[in-house]
C-alpha cells in the first residue's frame, strides 16, 4: 500500500512538472472518442485530425515555427468523461475540441470563467453562432441549423413539400433534438408534416420499431441525424424495408464510409449533407502522405484516407491551424495563448484562395468567420452514396440563414438568460 | 500499542454504545476531519477538487445511500442512477421554480422526491426477491431515464434536452453553475455529506437499523419476532432513495453543472454499485474507502504512463482503464469479498493485539 | 371461555385462568391436511408441552399460534378475545414470542444486537429522533439495553455479548435465540423444539433455564419437543398429537397412562 | 385520448393485416434471441446459481473473435471453430480464475464477479478488435442474404432470409440443447446440479468439469447469437446492451426454468413490438423498448411472485 502511494505521489508531480515544461509548444488536445459505441465514426474523424497537425510538425515544425501537442483525451464519447478531460487539460490548452454536443453543452458556461475557446467544427449548439453571445464558442465552418436548412432546400428543389411528410429519424440525444426549431419552423412555412422519430442510445443497433414506423407513416423523404453505430443501424434497415434510398438524407455525422460499405450498392442514391469532401489530389493529402503516412505515424489506412471522415477532420485541424495562424499574425507572437487564439477564430478568412494555399482545394467551401458570428455559414454539397463512394450530387448549397437569424439571437439570449450571470460581448458590433 | 485497547473501561451503556468506544477511533476520525475541512482544501488544486475530492464525497453518499438498502436491509438494487438522476431533476426544477431558494436547502429537500418514488419502486419488494428483485429495480432505472427524456417540462423544454445548472449564490457567493469556485463547491458538498454520513451512523446503529438487519439476516424470523416488514423494507427504500437523490443533485450541481437523461443511466448504477460492494456491503466507512479507489484509480492510471514516460494513445489508457477496474473488482472479491471494510477491520484487529500475534 | 379457572400443579404452583385457547383447528396445504380439528387450551403461567412423532402436525400447531399460517378452519383465543387474521409481526406485538426449530437467528448481528431486535417491538422513537441520536431515540436505547442485559445475565452468555453469532456454537445459538425471545417480554414463550439436537449436558442447562423462566418471570410456554423424558420433567400438561390428529391431553402422569397415546407413541421405543 | 388507449390501436391493426404480421414477424426473430441469450442465463444459474450478467460481452466477444479471426485471412467456417476453441478457453480461465476461489460465497459477490469479468472482457476486446463497427462475415458463412415478398391482403410482407435462417437456427439450437439435456449423462448432470449438489455430484462428474462444460455452452449460445444480431446490425460493443433485454425474460420465465426461457423470450419480443408500434408511438414519444419488457415482467411478478413457469414457493420456519 505504501508502495502505492508514493508511485500516486510520484505521478501527481510528474502530471504538474509535465504541464511546466510544455510552454515551447502549443497545447491544443482534442477530447477524443475512439471508444464506445461511436467509435466508428470517431476514429477516422480523429486519425485526419492528428494526421494533419503531425503533418504540420513534421513538414513546417508547426506553426509559426511552434510545434503543436495536439494531445487526444479519450472521452468514449461520454459526457462525464468529457468533464473530466476538459478539467484536465484546461491549465494549459489554448483551446479546447470538446466533441460531442453534451460534452459541448457542459463546458461552454465554463469557457467563460476559464477563458478558452471550444473549437466545435460542425456540431454543438447551434446558437453558439452567435459571437456577441457565445464570445468563446466556435462551430465554422457550419452549423446544424444551417444543415437543416439545406436539407430542405433540397427536397425543395425536387418539387414544392407542400403536404408531403418527412420523418426526422435522430438520436435520442442533444445532438438529435439541435435542428429540430428549424425543421419545425421550415415544417410550418412549407407546408410539409414533420414526423419526429427519436432512436434511443440502446436502440441504435436495433431500429426494426423505429423503421416499422416509417412504413406505416409512409414519408416522402426521411431525413436522419444519426451518429455512430446508429448510422449503419439505419441505413440497413432502411435497405431491409425497401425504402427508397434517394429520399434518405442524412446530416453530415451520417455520411461515414464505412456505413454505407455495409450495404454497398443497396446503398446507392443516399445522401448525405456535408461541407467537407474528399479529394485525394489535393496537395494536402500528398503532404500528409509524404510526411506522416510513409514516416509510419498514421493510426490510419489507406481505406480509411479516402473516406469523408477522415477528410473532415483534416479540414478541422486546418481551421484550428489557420486560427492559430491568424492570431500569430495578429499579435506578433508564435506563442499565443488562448485569448489571442480567440481573436485568431474570430477573424478566419478562408477565401478560395487561402483554401487552395493551404492544399484543401475541394475539400471545403470558402467562409469567413466574425466577432458576431462564429460559425462562418459555409454553406455545403449535397453527396450522395454511388454504391462505392460519395460523390457530389449538387452544387454548393448555401442556407438561408436570414430565415432563422432571429431565431437564433433569441434561443442565445434566452441561453444567456438561464444561465446568468452570463458575459456578453457589446463591443462586438463596434469592432466588425 | 498504538492501538491498545487495554484500560479503557466502560462505565455505563451509554459509554459503551456511544460511536467511537476506542479512543484511538475518535483520534483517526479527528484526523480525517481535520484533513477534509482544513488542510485537503488549503493544499488541492483545481484538477484535485474536480477530478478527486468533489467525486469521491459524492460517489460515496450515493454508494452510502445504496449500502442503507442493499448492504443493510438486504435488498439487491440496480436502479441507483435513476434514482439518482430523480434528485437532480427534482433539484433543476425547484431552483427553476424558485429562484431564490437556498440551494442546500433545494437539495436537501430534493432527496425527498426520489424518497417518493423510491418508495413507489419498492413496493414490489413486499413479493419478490433477491435477483427478481435486482432486475425489478432496472425497470425503475429503464422507465426513469426514458422519462428524463420524454418529459420536456422536466428540463424546461430546452432544446437540448439537457439541464444546465445556472449559477446561484448563498449571500453573494457563488456556490454552483460556471462561476462558483471549486473550494465553495467542495464546502457545499463536504457539509452535505458529513450531515447525511452521521444521519446514518446514527440510523443504522438504532432501532431501525437492527430493524433493517433483522430483514436483511432472516425475513421470516423477523417478521415472527415482530418486525413489520413492510415497514421496514420502504423505509430502507425511502431513506436510501433520499441519500441517493441527494447524491443526484449534488453530482449535477456541484459537480458536472449538467446533465442529460442518459447521464443517469446503467453505468452509473453500476460505478456506485461497485464502490458500495468494493466498500463492503452493511458497511458506513467502506463507501469512502469504495469511493477513494474507484474514483482515483482511473485518474492514477492516466497519470502512470505519463510519469513513466511511455506515450500509450488515450484510447488505449481509457481501454487499459476498463480492463484494470474489471480484474480488480473480480480481484477484490476473491481477496476480501466483505470489501475494504472488512480489510480495515483486519487491520484494526491486528493493530490492536500488537505486537503479539493472537 | 370455558374453564377460566386455574389449578394447583403437583408441585404445588399456583396456575391462573386460561391464556390462549385453540378451537377446532383445521390445518389444510392444498389437497393434505396437516391438522384436523384439534383443540385445546394454554392457561396463564404454565408450561404446555405439545408432542407427537415426526408429522403429527406440531410445528405447524405452533406456526398458527404464532401467525405464522391461518388456519382454514377454527379460531384461536387470546386474552378472552377471538383472534382476527392477523400477520406474524401483529401477533408478535401481542406478546407472543418464540424460538425457533432451525436456529433462526440474525448472523450478521453481534449476540447483544440479536437480543436487542427482540425489543423492538417495545421501541417507539420517531425516525427523525434517531436520525440525530437525540431525545427520545437514545433514552429508549438505553432503557431497553438494560432490560437486555438482564436477560443476558439471567441467561449466562455476558461473555459473548460482542461476538457476531454466526461464530457461535450450536448450544450457545439456541440459548441466544431463546435471549431474543425473552427479550420481547411475551405473555407467551413458544419454543420449538428447543432440545433438538443438543447432548445432555446442554439438554439439562436447557432445562433449567426453562424452568428458571417461568419461575422467575412467571412466562406462560409452550414448547414443543421430541424428546419425551425431558418433556414429562418440564411440563404441567401435555397435548399429544398423532398424524394431526390430538389423541391425549392432560398431565404427564394422565398422558402416560393412556392407552391411545402409549399405542401412538409411547409404545413405540424411540432414540 | 381513451379511445387511443383501448379501440384505435385494435382499429388499425384489423386495417392493416399485412403490417400487423410483419410487426410480429420482428417481433419474433428478436424474441427468438432473446430466449437464446436468456438461455445462457438460466444454464449458469441452474448449474452454479450464478446470475452471469457477463452473457452479453460474451456475445459481442464472440461475434467480435470470429470476425477479427476472418480479418487475418482466417477463412469462415476454421474462423468459426476457433472461436469455438476461444470461448472454451474463456470458460476455463473463468472457471479457474474467478469462479473456483468464490465458490461458496453469497450470490450478490458472484453476481458482482461477473460483472467485473464483463468490464474486464470490453476493455480486452477493445484493445484487441478495436471499437469501430464491423460486418458480420454473413455471405462467408453461407447466411442467405436476400427477402421474400409476400402479399398478404394486397399488403407487403418482407421476410428477410437471414431472419429465417435465424429462427431455423435458433430452433435448431435449442433442440439440440434440450436433447444433450435430457439424453445425454453430463446434461443430466447439469439438470440434477440444479436440483441438488450432492446427487449430482455422486454421478461421478466433478463440479469443475460441469462448470466449465455449462459456461462453454453459454459461449456456444453467445456466438450463434452474435452471429444471428451482428449479421442484422453489424458487430460492435453496442450489441451488448441486447443482453438487458434477457432480464425481464428470465424474471417472466423463472431463473431455472429452459422452458419458461423461451416461452418469455418470444412472449417480450412480440409484446413489446406491438406495445412500441400501437401504444408507444403513437401516444409515448417511441422508445418504450428500453422499459416496456422490464415494467411487463415487474406487473406480472407482482401476482405471481414466482414467475410464469416457475413452482409455487411455500415458505416454511
Amino acid at each position: 500500500m505504501n508502495h502505492f502511494t508514493k508511485l500516486a505521489a510520484a505521478t501527481l508531480l510528474a502530471g504538474v512538472t509535465a504541464g511546466a515544461a510544455m510552454a515551447q509548444e502549443l497545447y491544443a488536445p482534442n477530447l477524443s472518442y475512439r471508444t464506445g459505441p461511436f467509435a466508428a465514426t470517431g476514429i477516422p474523424l480523429m486519425n485526419g485530425q492528428a494526421d494533419y497537425l503531425a503533418m504540420l510538425n513534421a513538414r513546417d515544425g508547426g506553426i509559426g515555427g511552434v510545434p503543436i501537442n495536439a494531445e487526444e483525451c479519450e472521452t468514449g464519447y461520454s459526457t462525464e468523461k468529457g468533464v473530466e478531460c476538459y478539467e484536465k487539460t484546461k491549465g494549459a490548452a489554448i483551446v479546447t475540441q470538446p466533441w460531442s454536443t453534451g460534452i459541448t453543452l457542459q463546458v461552454l458556461p465554463k469557457t467563460n470563467v476559464d477563458n478558452i475557446p471550444i473549437l466545435a467544427p460542425g456540431y454543438g449548439f447551434s446558437p453558439m453562432a452567435d459571437g456577441t453571445v457565445f464570445q468563446w464558442a466556435f462551430n465554422m465552418p457550419a452549423g446544424y441549423w444551417d444543415a437543416a436548412d439545406m436539407i430542405v432546400q433540397y427536397m425543395e428543389s425536387e418539387g414544392s413539400l407542400d403536404g408531403k411528410k418527412v420523418a426526422f429519424l435522430h438520436l435520442d440525444h442533444p445532438f438529435g433534438k439541435e435542428p429540430l426549431p428549424v425543421l419545425e419552423m421550415h415544417a410550418e412555412s412549407k407546408g410539409f408534416e414533420l414526423v419526429p422519430i427519436p432512436v434511443g442510445l440502446k436502440e441504435m443497433q436495433n431500429q426494426s420499431a423505429q423503421w416499422l414506423q416509417i412504413r406505416r407513416e409512409r414519408p416522402d423523404y426521411v431525413v436522419m441525424w444519426g451518429w455512430g453505430a446508429m448510422n449503419a443501424g439505419a441505413i440497413t434497415e432502411a435497405v431491409k424495408t425497401k425504402f427508397p434510398m434517394d429520399k434518405f438524407i442524412g446530416v453530415w455525422w451520417s455520411g461515414h464510409d464505412a456505413d454505407l460499405k455495409i450495404v454497398g450498392e443497396d446503398g446507392a442514391g443516399y445522401k448525405s449533407i456535408s461541407w467537407s469532401f474528399p479529394n485525394m489530389d489535393a496537395p494536402v493529402m500528398a503532404a500528409i502522405k509524404e510526411h506522416v503516412i510513409d514516416a509510419g505515424n498514421t493510426m490510419s489506412n489507406e481505406e480509411e484516407m479516402q473516406g469523408v471522415f477522415y477528410s473532415r477532420g483534416v479540414v478541422i485541424s486546418a481551421i484550428l491551424a489557420e486560427g492559430i495562424a491568424t492570431a500569430q499574425a495578429e499579435y506578433g507572437t508564435a506563442e499565443i495563448n488562448a485569448e489571442q487564439l480567440r481573436w485568431g477564430l474570430e477573424n478566419i478568412n478562408m477565401t478560395e484562395e487561402r483554401i487552395s494555399e493551404l492544399g484543401l482545394d475541394g475539400m471545403v467551401p470558402p467562409f469567413s468567420t466574425s466577432c458576431a458570428n462564429h460559425t462562418g455559414h459555409s454553406g455545403g454539397w449535397m453527396l450522395e452514396w454511388d454504391g462505392e463512394k460519395f460523390v457530389k450530387a449538387s452544387d454548393l448549397l448555401q442556407a438561408d440563414v436570414a430565415g432563422y437569424q432571429a431565431l437564433l439571437a433569441e434561443k442565445a439570449a434566452e441561453y444567456a438568460e438561464s444561465n446568468a450571470p452570463w458575459p456578453t460581448n457589446e463591443s462586438c458590433s463596434a469592432m466588425n | 500499542m498504538l492501538y491498545r485497547t487495554a484500560g479503557q473501561f466502560k462505565t455505563s451503556y451509554q459509554a459503551d454504545q456511544a460511536l467511537f468506544p476506542v479512543k484511538q477511533d475518535a483520534f483517526l476520525l479527528g484526523v480525517i476531519l481535520l484533513l477534509a475541512w482544513v488542510i485537503l482544501p488549503m493544499v488541492a488544486s483545481e484538477f484535485v477538487f474536480q477530478a478527486l475530492l468533489i467525486p469521491v464525497l459524492i460517489f460515496s453518499l450515493a454508494a452510502l445511500g445504496l449500502n442503507i438498502l442493499t448492504g443493510f436491509a438486504g435488498q439487491l438494487s440496480l436502479g441507483t442512477g435513476a434514482f439518482m438522476g430523480v434528485g437532480a431533476y427534482a433539484c433543476y426544477k425547484m431552483v427553476s421554480i424558485f429562484p431564490e431558494m437556498n440551494l442546500i436547502v433545494a437539495i436537501l429537500l430534493s432527496g425527498f422526491f426520489s424518497a417518493a418514488i423510491g418508495v413507489a419502486f419498492g413496493i414490489p419488494s413486499l413479493r419478490i426477491k433477491g435477483f427478481y428483485l435486482a432486475i425489478a429495480t432496472l425497470a425503475a432505472q429503464f422507465f426513469l431515464v426514458w422519462l428524463f427524456e420524454k418529459w420536456a417540462w422536466l428540463y424546461n423544454y430546452n432544446a437540448s434536452g439537457a439541464i444546465q445548472v445556472p449559477n446561484l449564490d448563498i449571500f453573494g457567493i457563488f456556490v454552483s453553475g460556471p462561476q462558483a469556485a471549486s473550494i465553495t463547491e467542495y464546502y457545499v458538498v463536504l457539509f452535505v455529506v458529513s450531515l447525511l454520513t452521521m444521519v446514518c451512523i446514527n440510523l443504522t446503529r438504532g432501532t431501525l437499523g437492527r430493524t433493517w438487519k433483522a430483514t436483511r439476516d432472516m425475513d421470516i424470523a423477523a417478521e415472527l419476532i415482530g418486525i413489520n416488514l413492510m415497514k421496514s423494507k420502504l423505509t430502507a427504500f425511502a431513506i436510501s432513495s433520499y441519500i441517493v437523490g441527494v447524491a443526484g443533485a449534488l453530482y449535477v450541481f456541484l459537480w458536472k453543472g449538467a446533465a442529460e437523461p442518459n447521464a443517469f443511466d446503467i453505468p452509473l448504477s453500476f460505478q456506485v454499485l461497485f464502490i458500495a460492494i468494493i466498500g463492503g456491503l452493511g458497511s458506513v466507512l467502506g463507501n469512502y474507502l469504495g469511493a477513494i479507489l474507484i474514483v482515483g484509480l482511473p485518474v492514477v492510471l492516466n497519470l502512470v504512463p505519463n510519469a513513466l514516460g511511455i506515450s500509450i494513445n488515450s484510447a488505449m489508457v481509457e481501454h487499459l482503464n476498463v480492463m484494470i477496474v474489471g480484474g480488480l473488482i473480480v480481484f477484490f472479491l476473491i481477496v476480501e469479498p466483505h470489501g475494504l471494510n472488512q480489510l480495515w477491520r483486519l487491520i484494526r484487529e491486528k493493530l490492536i493485539i500488537w505486537p503479539f500475534p493472537h | 371461555m370455558k374453564d377460566t379457572a386455574g389449578y394447583v400443579t403437583a408441585d404445588g404452583r399456583q396456575i391462573g385462568g386460561t391464556l390462549m385457547e385453540m378451537r377446532n383447528i383445521t390445518l389444510k396445504f392444498g389437497g393434505v391436511t396437516a391438522i384436523s380439528d384439534i383443540s385445546f387450551d394454554i392457561h396463564e403461567g404454565e408450561i404446555r408441552a405439545i408432542i407427537g412423532p415426526n408429522g403429527a402436525g406440531k410445528s405447524s400447531m405452533l406456526n398458527i399460534i404464532s401467525g405464522f399460517y391461518t388456519p382454514t378452519i377454527g379460531e384461536v383465543w387470546y386474552k378472552g378475545e377471538k383472534r382476527p387474521p392477523m400477520k406474524p409481526f401483529e401477533v408478535a406485538r401481542m406478546g407472543v414470542a418464540r424460538t425457533f426449530q432451525n436456529i433462526a437467528l440474525f448472523e450478521g448481528m453481534t449476540v447483544l444486537d440479536n437480543v436487542m431486535t427482540g425489543r423492538l417491538t417495545h421501541m417507539k422513537s420517531s425516525i427523525l429522533s434517531q436520525a440525530l441520536w437525540y431525545g427520545k431515540a437514545q433514552q429508549e436505547e438505553m432503557e431497553n439495553r438494560e432490560i437486555v442485559e438482564k436477560v443476558i445475565d439471567f441467561l449466562e452468555i455476558q461473555r459473548i455479548r460482542k461476538t457476531p453469532v454466526g461464530r457461535l456454537p450450536y448450544g450457545l445459538k439456541k440459548r441466544v435465540e431463546l435471549a431474543r425471545a425473552l427479550a420481547a417480554e411475551p405473555s407467551i414463550l413458544l419454543l420449538d423444539e428447543p432440545m433438538a439436537g443438543m447432548n445432555v449436558e446442554e439438554k439439562e442447562d436447557m432445562s433449567r433455564f426453562i424452568l428458571d423462566v417461568n419461575d422467575e418471570f412467571g412466562t406462560t410456554i409452550c414448547l414443543i419437543e421430541h424428546d419425551m423424558g425431558v418433556v414429562m420433567d418440564l411440563s404441567d400438561r401435555v397435548v399429544v398429537m398423532d398424524y394431526g390428529k390430538k389423541i391425549g391431553d392432560g398431565t404427564p402422569q394422565e398422558v402416560r397412562a393412556d392407552q391411545a397415546v402409549i399405542d401412538a407413541y409411547l409404545g413405540v421405543p424411540h432414540e | 385520448m381513451l379511445a387511443d388507449i383501448f379501440i384505435n390501436p385494435w382499429i388499425d391493426m384489423v386495417e392493416a393485416p399485412d403490417f400487423l404480421l410483419q410487426v410480429l414477424w420482428e417481433g419474433l426473430v428478436s424474441g427468438i434471441l432473446y430466449a437464446l441469450i436468456a438461455l445462457g442465463f438460466v444454464l449458469i444459474f441452474r448449474s452454479s446459481r450464478i446470475f452471469n450478467f457477463a452473457q452479453g460481452i460474451m456475445v459481442v466477444f464472440a461475434a467480435l473473435t470470429l470476425v477479427g479471426l476472418h480479418a487475418y485471412g482466417v477463412p469462415a467456417w476454421i474462423a468459426v471453430a476457433l472461436t469455438l476453441g476461444v470461448m472454451f478457453i474463456l470458460a476455463v480461465t473463468i472457471e479457474r480464475v474467478v469462479l473456483r476461489p468464490l465458490v461458496g460465497q453469497p450470490d450478490i459477490i458472484l453476481f458482482m464477479a461477473t460483472i467485473g469479468i464483463t468490464l474486464f472482457l470490453i476493455g480486452f476486446g477493445e484493445i484487441i478488435f478495436g471499437g469501430e463497427n464491423k460486418q458480420m462475415i454473413s455471405a462467408e458463412l453461407g447466411i442467405p442474404t436476400g427477402d421474400t415478398v409476400l402479399e398478404p391482403w394486397g399488403g407487403l410482407l418482407i421476410l428477410q432470409h437471414l431472419d429465417i435462417t435465424v429462427v431455423i437456427v435458433a430452433t435448431l439450437l435449442v433442440a439440440a440443447l434440450l436433447a444433450f439435456l435430457n439424453f445425454t449423462q453430463m446434461g443430466r448432470a447439469i439438470r440434477a446440479l440444479g436440483d441438488d449438489h450432492q446427487a449430482a455430484l455422486s454421478v461421478g462428474i466433478s463440479l469443475q468439469t460441469i462448470w466449465v462444460l455449462v459456461w462453454f455452452i453459454a459461449g456456444i449460445i453467445a456466438l450463434v447469437t452474435g452471429i444471428a444480431w451482428g449479421a442484422r446490425a453489424g458487430v460492435s460493443f453496442a450489441l451488448e446492451v441486447i443482453a438487458y433485454k434477457a432480464l425481464p425474460v428470465l424474471m417472466l420465465g423463472g431463473l431455472e426454468s429452459i422452458t419458461g426461457a423461451i416461452v418469455g423470450g418470444l412472449m417480450i419480443g412480440i409484446l413489446e413490438k406491438l406495445f412500441e408500434i400501437y401504444w408507444g408511438q403513437p401516444l409515448l414519444g417511441g422508445n418504450t423498448e428500453t422499459w416496456f419488457a422490464f415494467v411487463l415482467a415487474l406487473i406480472v411478478l407482482l401476482f405471481r411472485p414466482q414467475g410464469l413457469f416457475g413452482e409455487r414457493i411455500i415458505e416454511r420456519v
